[in-house]
């Protein structure tokens, strides 16, 4: 048993903080959220530091990594606020990878790698649905499937040149389709979120042909979308990681210049317990998150780990950034004052997450049937 | 003790009612909150101030030689659960009608009251603080604005910031210091400021859901003359005591509903309200807003017996904001995922869910309800004080001329 | 409105506080705990100033006062820790003046007005069942009713002269019976209680008269027992307002006195932010179990305000009383110290109302049929 | 970074496993926790300690030139995780063996070591810590049990507070104040105490749950040898340091379970784990729990590799005490009720819920925790300073001499 990071994990983890912390400023995230939402720029200066291709096999161009070094990145793209789709585009990648036949999508996967190509998938529901339910109907054609139905917030729809939609089958199964936008019946719109990253809302009226079904139509998909979902959530939760790092970094400077009734803020216990306590949530956050992370990548079942990760991510996560806005005191509602992202972001991700009881309601279901 | 209405209480509520039936139009419980652009809103505010004016209903705990009703604080609070059923707007006159009138009626000369209390009560004067700056928050009587001695009045600079409703301010209330020299409280003085005074600079603020309720306030240069400094100089800090006082007396002093219909109406619209987790948060926050009731009407009770409120002023602000985060915070479980889509903003021409989008935006602005007014922190040393008599944390600026600590 | 008490319910708060305040020290107190749990010479002195007595009519020697004047009382029991059957006796004999028919009953009521008799009645049942659940079976026979079956931890019932009991019907509406103790069928069986008061499971097989049965047997029934369970609910959160308010007023000294690292413990934020929070949480509940003690006294529905007060109670009285051990540190470990039993009695309190849940769970059923 | 055991652990735990099963008998799950009263605890702690010496398990840490096994801290939670299984007890030998040998290997003298840690290892000796005292807590620097010179060694003098197990020890490491004219930090010495030595009063302190824990030590004319001291005069305080690090990344240091399988148990049969709300409980249990497990691993991974732990080892500590404390609050709202009742006392002949007076018991204890090894405050303050680099609150006694302080 070893908690610490190999070598190599390291040197992934030090890359990514380095390309992101120094490509990242304030002006440039004030242009993403003035212009379409996200930052072309950052995303291929991670893409030519192979940062992107990380975890795609060797034969695209990938070196072959898992969801453990993708929690790393994923890590210092929450602490530095890059507005790139790496979790959608290179989950979705890695499934395609996984259950579409061998070979038939290279050219795809090989776009990915070099970060030309944006991938992205289609798993959240409105209101407290199972996330693991469909909303899409799938029925068999001369070639393939027709793909009937709508997801909202679909996370860089409309930058992606395919969305992985998990689709159920007439007789109750299901097949996860790989949809590529831009063809006849493919509808997007646009939806705002509130860290101001693209989503776009999806209906489907199209059709898929056969070698775009990843893994087998059958009871078997179920499998693709949880694999999707938790791989997903997963690097969400290391995602929330960085966020709650980053704000309270921002925080523990804050605290320390800012005077009041003549001495630092941070003089005030008041104020040191609150930002220990966020901090003691923010580990909690990191050893879970990355617990799930190696679990996925080593193929254990994860379901447990990746709930209580995620429970973390959404409570705690929120925690963490409505109290490094809170100690931020008024200068922290003044959206000049870069802090708010922070806010921002944890609270999109805790949302985008699910419900924090959802989590534990999953988690309880789990436990009934151990 | 007695909770419902007296038969009196019932007469004026009553007559209440029935002024409003006549005066203004229900609004529909079903529709989703009317959300305006805020110029709009202040219009819609100067007007029915003016309407409540003209038939009496203005500054209903304001003495009547001063305009007022002359009413209890209760009688206040009867008219404004009544006043909440109505699609009418009285936002822009809180600082006003709540905080200035009753200063000046405490503090004011005769030709003060006689000059400024007509206007406010009749809705041509709309009144905003220039208090916080952005190196005094919570430490507000560090302030730095200095104003210095000219002929016939005082000269003014200094910065001010979370002034809100400034951009459509008439006049201001500030502090500012004329007295460096002495320790920190000593040195300030309490002015009226005519917004339109060559020198102001109102820089609009935005916020995280895009509205731009607070302002930045810059001032170079500014004239204000002696008649216009209330109390004594260098008095400042105690007139400013009766308005901070008014405004944590009237933080929380709402309509009895405090967002819990709203929120059970969601869950049942979402088709949640049978999810025993859910239910718990709905039963949660009913034990709160009821909390919120009897806290307030402890309050008022207080009030209208002529009593000054002790350290349950400072619970009442602790257990609103406090109530606000929950309540947000269940409607957001209950939204899902949803909550993080759509334009917060009120001006938005689309939501995502109807007329639900003021469940994120709540989410997102709590906060301010815990730092407006004076935080958590500051309201919860001032309760170890006042009520439990512990002794306070040393200072370590107790004394020091201001201007000394300035230079630290 | 007016949320002040009226002068004559202030005279009895304090005639309350004072005679309480005077009577119990720690060393009766502790006698107590050794002893029978209880402290009969603190029951005779406040029979003797008619705080006993102050909500029975005035034929059988009472004041004819209500459950908002019982509160204060118990206010004053709970701020003093004082171990008497005040909660029990009053309201089971309110319940009897209330509902038995008229006269059959003052010889027992002039008893409990002069502080010779006890009485109570058993209204806990094990696990979450529904509190207004009877657990007893009620057959009638000749001359009235027989009672079987068993109710646990009925507080001061070997020292009572009568117990009041819900029980069911076979055709599943219920009644309310007067059973006296030591009559034969009566069985008692001591229980050990968290804060040392007395209290006995009960098992019954045994006949009533039908003029010991409170109003008629039937469905009316259940609102008798609903009367009993409110107005004891309500004077028993008055109790935990007292007990808050004395650990906060012991725990407030002791931090203004104990000195660590050369300043006393209320010079330490983290000190009393926790304190302030305990105060905001006290007055809370006695909001709260003011309305709901003022609602019943006025006859009004109380369900929605006695279980708001409930939660607080439980809830929020166990968060004060646990706040006010952890401030005191590891003096409050040793017994000698008196705090240790503001916890006991917290605790006790808070678990004998039910879980915080269970008082939300009744309240979420209130508002879905609202 | 591997979380299961790798192929060598994997042979270490089956070594493990082995061992125990031919040394002990399995607990039996379904069994209450075997209670008993504390001089049985004890004499079966020697006992087990004594086979763990024999069979070269006893120590797994410490170096083995000092009589230990020379592993990892891996190893040690892979033994502790065997060992939980079955019915042995070892709790006596927690400060020996957990925070004086450590304390002595890093700073005693080679004839120290020699006296001290083999009878420690091999169960002869049970160790006790005196430290706190009734007026020096969390300020335990500010300690005022005087040592005074005398020929060959130091006359003891003072009280000491909640010393576990004390009643039953044979030695103990104790700070006192050799002087009283320097800062507090600097006048302490660190001894080893013969518990048989002439002076020494121990009285028993009965707590909430019956239970007789701690001890209060009353120290009157107290002779330790010259051989005795620990460190350098006056050097006390780094030396205490070990000792309490050691205490504080002990803590915590469980067996994986956390109470969590016996919670699901207790709800399963009071038939409550269908309870959507009681199972929201029991999975946040979960989630502590499994935090727990990570927690520790990193901090054992740390130690493994020869690093001292950073802050890290401050969370598991206040998460540690904020599980149990959660965890007893679930199984009470679960218990209902019947959670008043019962003798909580561990040699109670009669309980109300078969097995289940645990959790009130754990209830009324939970705040222990928070307190034994540094308050949860003093926990948070450390985290500022060290994980978030705030600076240190002014402290009102830094470099006054320790005589100066105890006037005031």
């Amino acid at each position: 048993m070893n908690f610490d990071l190999t070598e190599d994990q390291q040197v992934i983890a030090d890359l990514a903080q380095q390309i992101l912390a120094g490509s990242m400023d304030v002006d440039r995230l004030k242009a993403a959220e003035r212009g379409s939402g996200w930052d072309p720029e950052v995303w291929s200066a991670l893409a030519e530091a192979n940062l992107v291709s990380l975890c795609l096999p060797e034969t695209v161009g990938g070196s072959g990594m898992g969801a453990i070094e993708l929690a790393l990145v994923a890590e210092a793209l929450g602490r530095n606020l890059a507005p790139v789709p790496l979790v959608p585009t290179v989950v979705t990648a890695m499934a395609v990878a996984e259950f579409a036949e061998s070979g038939t999508h290279d050219e795809l996967l090989a776009g990915v790698a070099d970060g030309s190509v944006v991938l992205t998938s289609a798993l959240a529901s409105a209101g407290a649905n199972d996330p693991l339910l469909p909303g899409v109907r799938a029925t068999p054609t001369a070639n393939g499937w027709r793909l009937e139905g709508s997801k909202p917030a679909v996370p860089y729809a409309a930058e992606a040149a395919a969305i992985a939609v998990p689709a159920q089958l007439p007789n109750g199964s299901s097949l996860v389709a790989l949809v590529r936008t831009g063809t006849d019946g493919v509808g997007l719109a646009p939806e705002k979120t509130t860290n101001h990253q693209p989503a776009a809302g999806l209906t489907l009226d199209t059709e898929v042909s056969t070698a775009d079904v990843l893994g087998t139509a059958g009871d078997e998909a179920a499998e693709v979308t949880r694999w999707l979902y938790e791989h997903t959530v997963a690097a969400m939760c290391s995602i929330q990681v960085g966020v709650a790092e980053g704000a309270l970094a921002m925080t523990s400077s804050h605290v320390t210049d800012r005077q009041q009734f003549g001495r630092p803020l941070s003089a005030f216990q008041a104020v040191t317990q609150r930002a220990a306590d966020a901090w003691i949530t923010t580990e909690a956050m990191r050893v879970t998150s990355r617990n799930a992370a190696w679990r996925l990548g080593a193929g254990l079942d994860a379901r447990r780990d990746v709930a209580v990760a995620a429970w973390w991510a959404t409570d705690g996560g929120q925690k963490v950034v409505t109290a490094c806005q809170h100690l931020h005191g008024g200068i922290g509602a003044d959206i000049d004052y870069p802090v708010h992202r922070y806010f921002l972001w944890g609270v999109q991700n805790g949302t985008v997450l699910g419900a924090a009881s959802a989590h534990l309601a999953r988690l309880g279901g789990l436990l009934a049937r151990s | 003790m007695h909770i419902g209405d007296t038969p009196q209480e019932a007469a004026f509520r009553a007559e209440a009612r029935a002024w409003l039936e006549a005066h203004a139009s229900l609004r529909d419980p079903a529709a989703p909150a009317q959300e305006m652009d805020l110029a709009t809103h202040v219009g819609h505010c100067r007007t029915w101030q003016a309407t409540l004016a003209e038939h009496g209903w203005a500054g209903i705990t304001w003495p009547a030689e001063f305009g007022g009703r002359g009413g209890s604080a209760i009688q206040s609070a009867i008219f404004g659960e009544e006043q909440a059923r109505f699609d009418v707007a009285t936002g822009a006159f809180a600082v006003g009608i709540g905080m200035v009138g009753p200063t000046l009626i405490a503090h004011g000369t005769p030709d003060q009251q006689e000059r400024f209390l007509g206007p406010m009560l009749r809705g041509d004067h709309i009144w905003c603080q220039l208090f916080s700056e952005p190196g005094a928050g919570s430490d507000l009587a560090s302030l730095g604005t200095r104003a210095e001695r000219t002929d016939g009045g005082w000269i003014v600079n200094g910065q001010k910031v979370w002034t809100s409703l400034g951009q459509f301010a008439d006049w201001g209330i500030l502090l500012a210091r004329t007295d460096p020299t002495v320790p920190k409280h000593a040195g300030i003085t309490y002015f009226c400021l005519d917004i339109a005074s060559s020198g102001i600079e109102i820089r609009p603020l935005t916020q995280i859901t895009g509205v731009a309720h607070f302002n930045e306030v810059f001032l170079t240069d500014v004239f204000i003359p002696d008649e216009n400094v209330i109390g004594s100089i260098g008095d400042g800090w105690s007139v400013a005591r009766t308005t901070l006082l008014s405004e944590r007396s009237f933080i929380g002093s709402g309509t009895g509903q405090w967002g819990v219909d709203d929120l059970i109406e969601t869950a049942r619209r979402l088709k949640r309200s049978d999810d025993p987790v859910v239910r718990q948060g709905l039963a949660a926050a009913v034990c709160r807003a009821r909390t919120l009731d009897y806290l307030g009407l402890r309050l008022r009770t207080a009030m209208s017996q002529g009593r000054m409120p002790g350290p349950e002023m400072y619970v009442m602000k602790l257990a609103y904001a406090k109530h606000w985060a929950a309540t947000a915070d269940t409607a957001m479980a209950i939204l899902g995922m949803s909550a993080s889509l759509g334009d917060f903003s009120p001006t938005a021409a689309s939501h995502h869910i109807e007329g639900d989008d003021r469940w994120p935006s709540m989410f997102l602005t709590q906060y301010a309800i815990r730092l407006g007014g004076g935080t958590d922190e500051v309201q919860r040393n001032i309760i170890g004080e006042q009520a439990l008599g512990l002794p306070r944390e040393p200072a370590a600026d107790r004394g020091v001329p201001w201007k000394e600590l300035a230079l630290r």
